[in-house]
């Protein structure tokens, strides 16, 4: 790979992250009044304090956050924090830092996250290939229909649909949470299983609801294939149908497919904190609604940071990945 | 076929190709009956639309639907190709009758080698061969076809378009074929690398002692590459025979008018179309399909299709043999 | 000097070289042509993909500015046009385009075509002027209001198609029509016919005609004078029998010998004389843009890897267009005694004027 | 039209007359309902809390006193309507950009290309997060179409761009340049016409993920909080745990809902697509 084209990429993931950020850090202070300062002001006075206190607190705090400065200061010094990953202290669960509760949901989030989305794009992938393959068995026709009915649900209220159906009435699973309340996290064989288990539903929510936008996509990309030159110059060089199909079809239109998969995780993340929210699961999305609730605003923009942050990391990756899958993208700018 | 006569290496008879649409069945081929020469090369010239590559397709059993091939036989050795089952069909391909298809250049896997296309066609026919023996039996092909041994490490992107038109040719000739099918080879191609990659296409024709059918609409081309000339018009072959006597003394009007209209480095500031439009072959004229248009026209043309017909002939050797399918010329004489 | 109606004075056109793209392309290197207000010609542009040809014609329609040079039309430079002015040349230098199909708006019936450039420069005509300027217009190619209007694009031939966009051009009262590559994308047959339309509204409608094309055979028949240009350069220029018939730069040679004619008593690589070619061309490159790469990577003749004539002197410079014959010159080392030329002199020699002689 | 190419209609295009059918019935179902059911019955507390559905109150109502009937009548055209807003501008903005940035090139389509690309790369609901929080005041209706049509113009800004792009370099615009039209004109008569279809089908895409993107940011509690949008009627379902309680008649209605204008939008545009790019569809089904 060229050394530029890695280069190009990496400022890519950099003006992403950038750009992210500084629509965080603007964004409230365009409003016509600043939030954050108003929310501030609200907390201080369910604690009973008089109005000259509030303000003088309110004061010292801004000063100790640097937001009596100019703003292009304020700027310079909140790219700084978001360098170091410091989005300032959580104002419900004072004085626990932003960072740490975000960082402690994390792992939750990429895990449920990145495991679904996969399983669905390589179900999904599989799937539409084989709808768009003449060969394939009658029965996958019959599947269609239903994927697309379960891709046209968002995910969310599939979760709904789901806890309602499998957790309460059949009570096969639990209707909520990353583990059983009770119980710590440790690395244990025992706790890796509830893990696991309290993570089906959701997860399956996420799989089912992307399963067909996956297949849709690739059935597309493949009877578009299918109509190319180099297939049909394929067969008629007496090539086995399973060959045409895997080595040249298959293979060509899975090129955008992966590109797509790249986007899609921006969705996906999207939709996926409201199902957390739908399964109280300890991820970043249960972490972003209780902030919204309690109107946590230190909380509020460091997930929306984190989360651009994971994506842009998950992009660089497909994108450094791709010129492997496709030789002549190296050459493209 | 021993004896003077010369040896068929591929015979064609009553070939219909037909589309079906909407609005009805669009003739595409409408009978067309040609024997190929052992070693000889046939040209097969037409106006789009006239079923000069639909019957380059129907030939390697590539019709796709709606269109159906309805009729025919074409016999190739002991293979009945129009008879064969779908698997005897894909293994016959490339291995007695090859293509090199229209605009091949851009029918590569883009995503593949070049090596690795030229060895996939090998192996859809062949146990086994593999490993340091198929490697060299690439760099041969290649090296037959004037290309550097190197270049099956490359992307098709990574090659020239008279390049990638040797990777075709290379691919063609790979199972040493009987009959090879070149459809508009060079049609993208400059003049001065289009000469180079014809002369490059018959030397390996001779190597392999092969059967060309060159299927083009460039007279030009045509006359400097082909022994034999088939002209074709709204599906029908009508005129076949040597390509010096069918230029110099078309038998079929549309021939004649055809030949006419061609620019040459001998008139200045004078042209000569020809009038009117080819007929529709959703509802073809009754008749001769070019009477609407034949300014020798008579009066069996409107009603009577003409059958192709042996106007001059040889028993010594169908190679000089001429045939015709128009009214004007009915009678044989030798 | 006579005066001129269009007029390419030592065009240069260079694509690329902005701030992402390290290689420039040099598509067109300083060509001068001139077609004389006084008379109506036909002149030539050929060459193979890359030479440049159409870029030299997107240049005199005026559609891209060149990057060094000058664009005349009656004498003022395209840039210094007024607005009325450019209205004039708009109008007045036409063009029929190489793919028959894609230059109608599928989203129209054909008669959009004729009718918008009506519309837009007569504006004074009523709907039944119109109507009877476009039935005019059809009978003038050849073609028949009734068979042919009210038709979307795709339900017409490519041969109709392509007399309709003459048509188009013919309704504007053009001085002049640069074709390119007209007859490249349909049949052989309908070649002809096309070719026969350009040159008869040249002759009956005084019309000068730019004829921008891959095809020496269609060349020769149609035009007066030819330019043959490689790589962004041109080789030879001047009258066309003599350019065909006895060519003089070695590219010329090649391209001449290249030429497949429907003859079967010449072959393919002699002479149209007979003569047997002294040499094959070399391998060459294949591509326009490794020939380009080359052409603009070497101070030295485009043509010398793969000239069976090639000198020392060819390695290090491009040599310049000299009067090797009366009307008629090539830009070859071989001809170096031969008198140098102005661009004045070389633009005069495009339309077989006198003053190169 | 009359009775034969209507039944060619069907047979042509099933899927768009199904969908139109769909989106039809969803569309109606306000203002008819409305002529059934009194919304007023809509407001915080203009029935007895928590009942389950009976003759009176046919869908129950609510933990605040609604009645759900009445939420859904009154509700689904605020959907509706939010949907249609955020369409409207988020189309019309990516079209004028995408139109700018594919018709006259150069740095100016850097700017725009590059900015939809970073954005698209930024999960538009965790944006739309921060715009919310930040407007902070009570967000109405209109507020949240504008909300999510901030966010709607990225998408077809680049998908027209690329068709601009293509189109710009077609024999039919230069022609039409010789013909003497200017740049505007060109852009009017001679592109946007053949960008038809596949404008109508951006537009059902849009809406769609505006209604998407509404209903999530509601369900997160950031939508109109006086408003009872099929989002916020979510919304409160979660709140008040009406999972757990087994109430469906809570959450059900405003789900069904919501997956008959998604599965009615997605096949009209699916129907529409079958129109614009023909040549995909072609060789199966």
């Amino acid at each position: 790979m060229p050394a530029d084209y890695l280069v190009r990429r990496i400022a890519v993931f950099f003006i992403i992250v950038w750009a992210g950020a500084t629509i965080n850090f603007f964004m409230p202070r365009m409003a016509p009044v600043n939030p954050i300062r108003e929310r501030l002001l609200q907390a201080l006075s369910f604690g009973g304090a008089g109005k000259t206190d509030m303000e003088a607190v309110v004061a010292t705090y801004e000063a100790r956050f640097g937001l009596d400065q100019p703003l292009w200061k304020q700027y310079v010094r909140y790219l700084g924090d978001v360098a170091q990953l410091d989005f300032g202290v959580s104002i419900a669960y004072f004085p626990s830092k932003a960072s740490d509760i975000i960082l402690r949901a994390l792992p939750w989030t990429l895990g449920l996250l990145t495991v679904a989305t996969l399983i669905a794009f390589a179900l999904g992938t599989l799937l539409g290939a084989l709808l768009a393959w003449p060969k394939s068995p009658a029965f996958l026709h019959y599947l269609s229909a239903p994927l697309l009915a379960l891709s046209a649900i968002p995910y969310y209220l599939l979760g709904l649909v789901l806890v309602f159906a499998l957790g309460f009435t059949l009570r096969l699973f639990p209707l909520g949470g990353g583990f059983t309340l009770g119980t710590l996290p440790s690395p244990t064989f025992a706790f890796a299983m509830d893990v696991l288990y309290h993570s089906i539903v959701p997860g399956l929510s996420i799989v089912l609801s992307s399963v067909g936008f996956w297949a849709l996509s690739m059935r597309g990309m493949m009877v578009t294939v299918q109509g190319e030159d180099y297939v049909n110059y394929a067969e008629a060089r007496g090539l086995k149908s399973r060959d045409v199909f895997f080595r040249y079809a298959l293979r060509n239109a899975l090129l955008p497919q992966t590109t797509s998969l790249a986007l899609a995780m921006g969705y996906v993340v999207s939709g996926a904190v409201l199902v957390e929210v739908v399964f109280a699961y300890p991820g970043v999305g249960t972490v972003l609604y209780r902030a919204i609730q309690t109107f946590d605003y230190f909380v509020i923009y460091g997930v929306v940071v984190m989360v651009i942050l994971a994506i842009a990391l998950v992009t660089l990756v497909l994108d450094i990945v791709y010129p492997l899958l496709d030789p002549r993208i190296a050459y493209k700018r | 076929m021993t004896g003077n006569r010369s040896r068929v290496a591929l015979s064609v008879e009553d070939l219909r190709v037909h589309y079906h649409t909407e609005r009805g069945a669009i003739r595409a081929v409408e009978g067309v009956s040609f024997d190929l020469l052992a070693g000889e090369r046939l040209g097969l010239v037409g106006e789009s639309g006239s079923g000069k590559t639909t019957t380059a397709m129907a030939l390697m059993r590539l019709i796709r639907p709606p269109g159906r091939i309805e009729s025919g036989r074409a016999q190739l050795g002991d293979l009945e190709l129009l008879s064969l089952s779908d698997e005897q069909m894909r293994q016959a391909r490339f291995a007695h009758i090859s293509l090199i298809p229209q605009g091949v250049m851009n029918s590569l896997n883009p995503v593949m080698r070049v090596g690795a296309q030229i060895a996939d066609t090998i192996q859809a026919h062949e146990q086994g061969p593999g490993g340091e023996k198929m490697r060299a039996r690439v760099s041969d092909l290649l090296s037959l076809v004037e290309l550097d041994p190197d270049t099956a490490q490359m992307y098709p992107h990574e090659l020239s378009g008279g390049m990638k038109q040797r990777v075709g040719m290379a691919i063609s000739v790979a199972l040493r074929p009987q009959v090879i099918i070149a459809d508009e080879p060079t049609s993208a191609l400059d003049v001065v690398v289009q000469k180079r990659v014809m002369d490059t296409l018959f030397r390996v024709q001779g190597e392999l002692d092969a059967a060309v059918i060159l299927v083009g609409h460039d007279m030009g081309l045509m006359a400097q590459c082909v022994d034999r000339l088939g002209v074709m018009y709204a599906g029908r072959l009508v005129e076949l025979g040597p390509v010096q006597q069918l230029l110099e003394q078309p038998l079929h009007p549309y021939t004649r008018l055809l030949v006419s209209s061609l620019p040459s480095l001998d008139r200045r500031g004078e042209f000569r179309g020809i009038p009117g439009l080819p007929p529709s072959l959703l509802d073809p004229p009754a008749g001769c399909p070019f009477h609407p248009r034949c300014p020798e026209a008579i009066d069996g043309c409107t009603t009577k299709i003409p059958g192709l017909t042996t106007v001059v002939a040889d028993d010594d050797s169908a190679r000089i043999e001429r045939r015709a399918a128009c009214h004007l010329h009915t009678g044989v004489t030798s | 000097m006579s005066a001129s109606l269009l007029e390419a004075r030592r065009v240069r056109m260079e694509f690329g070289g902005g701030l992402f793209e390290r290689q420039r392309l040099v598509a067109v290197q300083g060509a001068s042509l001139q077609l004389p207000a006084d008379r109506p010609v036909v002149v030539a542009i050929a060459g193979e993909s890359g030479s440049g040809k159409t870029t030299l014609a997107r240049l005199l329609l005026g559609m891209i500015p060149p990057t060094s040079g000058s664009i005349l039309y009656q004498g003022t430079e395209l840039k210094q046009l007024d607005r009325s002015g450019y209205q004039v040349f708009r109008r007045q230098v036409q063009a029929v385009f190489q793919d028959p199909f894609g230059v109608f708006n599928p989203f129209y019936r054909v008669d959009h075509s004729l009718e918008l450039p009506v519309s837009k420069f007569f504006p004074e005509l009523t709907r039944d002027q119109r109507r009877e300027r476009i039935e005019e217009g059809l009978r003038a190619v050849g073609l028949r209001a009734e068979e042919t209007l009210g038709r979307y694009p795709h339900q017409l031939s490519g041969g109709q198609r392509q007399r309709i966009m003459v048509t188009r051009a013919l309704l504007l009262d053009p001085k002049v029509i640069v074709a390119d590559e007209p007859v490249s994308m349909v049949d052989a047959s309908l070649r002809a016919t096309i070719l026969e339309s350009l040159f008869r509204i040249h002759r009956e409608r005084n019309i000068s005609l730019v004829y921008i094309t891959h095809d020496l055979t269609t060349a020769y028949q149609l035009s007066h004078t030819i330019l043959i240009m490689y790589r962004g350069d041109v080789v030879e220029v001047g009258d066309v029998e003599q350019v065909i018939k006895a060519p003089r730069h070695p590219y010329t040679q090649l391209l001449v010998r290249s030429i497949p004619l429907a003859d079967t008593k010449r072959r393919w690589g002699e002479d149209p004389d007979g003569e047997p070619a002294p040499s094959q061309g070399g391998a060459g490159p294949e591509t326009t843009e490794q020939a380009l790469s080359i052409a603009n990577g070497t101070g030295g003749c485009p043509f010398a890897d793969r000239c069976p004539h090639v000198m020392a002197s060819c390695q290090q410079t491009n040599p310049s267009l000299v009067l090797t014959d009366p009307g008629r010159a090539a830009a070859c080392h071989l001809y170096e005694e031969a008198p140098a030329l102005s661009a004045e002199q070389i633009a005069t020699l495009s339309h077989g004027g006198t003053e190169g002689t | 039209m009359n009775r034969a190419s209507l039944a060619a209609m069907v047979r042509n295009h099933p899927q768009l007359v199904a969908g139109l059918a769909v989106v039809f019935v969803v569309v109606a179902f306000g203002p008819v309902g409305s002529l059934f059911v009194d919304t007023d019955l809509s407001r915080v507390g203009s029935a007895p809390a928590n009942l389950t559905p009976t003759v009176d109150h046919l869908l129950g109502t609510d933990a605040a006193g609604r009645d759900l009937l009445a939420v859904m009548v009154a509700g689904t055209p605020l959907t509706l309507w939010v949907g249609f807003v955020a369409g409207v501008v988020g189309l019309g903005i990516g079209t004028i950009l995408g139109f700018v940035a594919g018709y006259f090139g150069g740095w100016i389509d850097t700017v725009i290309r590059g900015a939809a690309d970073v954005l698209m790369t930024i999960p538009g609901l965790l944006f739309l997060v921060v715009l919310a929080t930040s407007l902070h005041t009570t967000v109405t209706v209109n507020m949240m179409a504008l909300v999510v049509a901030s966010l709607a113009w990225m998408i077809p800004t680049r998908t027209i761009r690329s068709q601009v792009l293509s189109m710009r370099e077609a024999g039919y615009v230069q022609v039409a340049r010789l013909s003497g039209l200017g740049d505007l004109e060109i852009i009017a008569r001679e592109l946007l016409p053949n960008l038809l279809p596949y404008l109508a089908a951006s537009f059902v895409s849009a809406v769609g993920a505006a209604v998407l993107a509404s209903i999530g940011l509601e369900a997160l509690g950031l939508g109109p909080q006086n408003e009872p949008t099929l989002g916020m009627t979510i919304y409160w379902a979660l709140y008040y745990t009406s999972l757990l309680r087994s109430v469906w008649w809570w959450w059900a209605p405003p789900m069904v809902i919501i997956v008959l204008i998604f599965v009615g939008l997605f096949l009209v545009s699916m129907g529409l697509d079958r129109i614009a790019n023909p040549r995909m569809w072609k060789a199966t089904s």
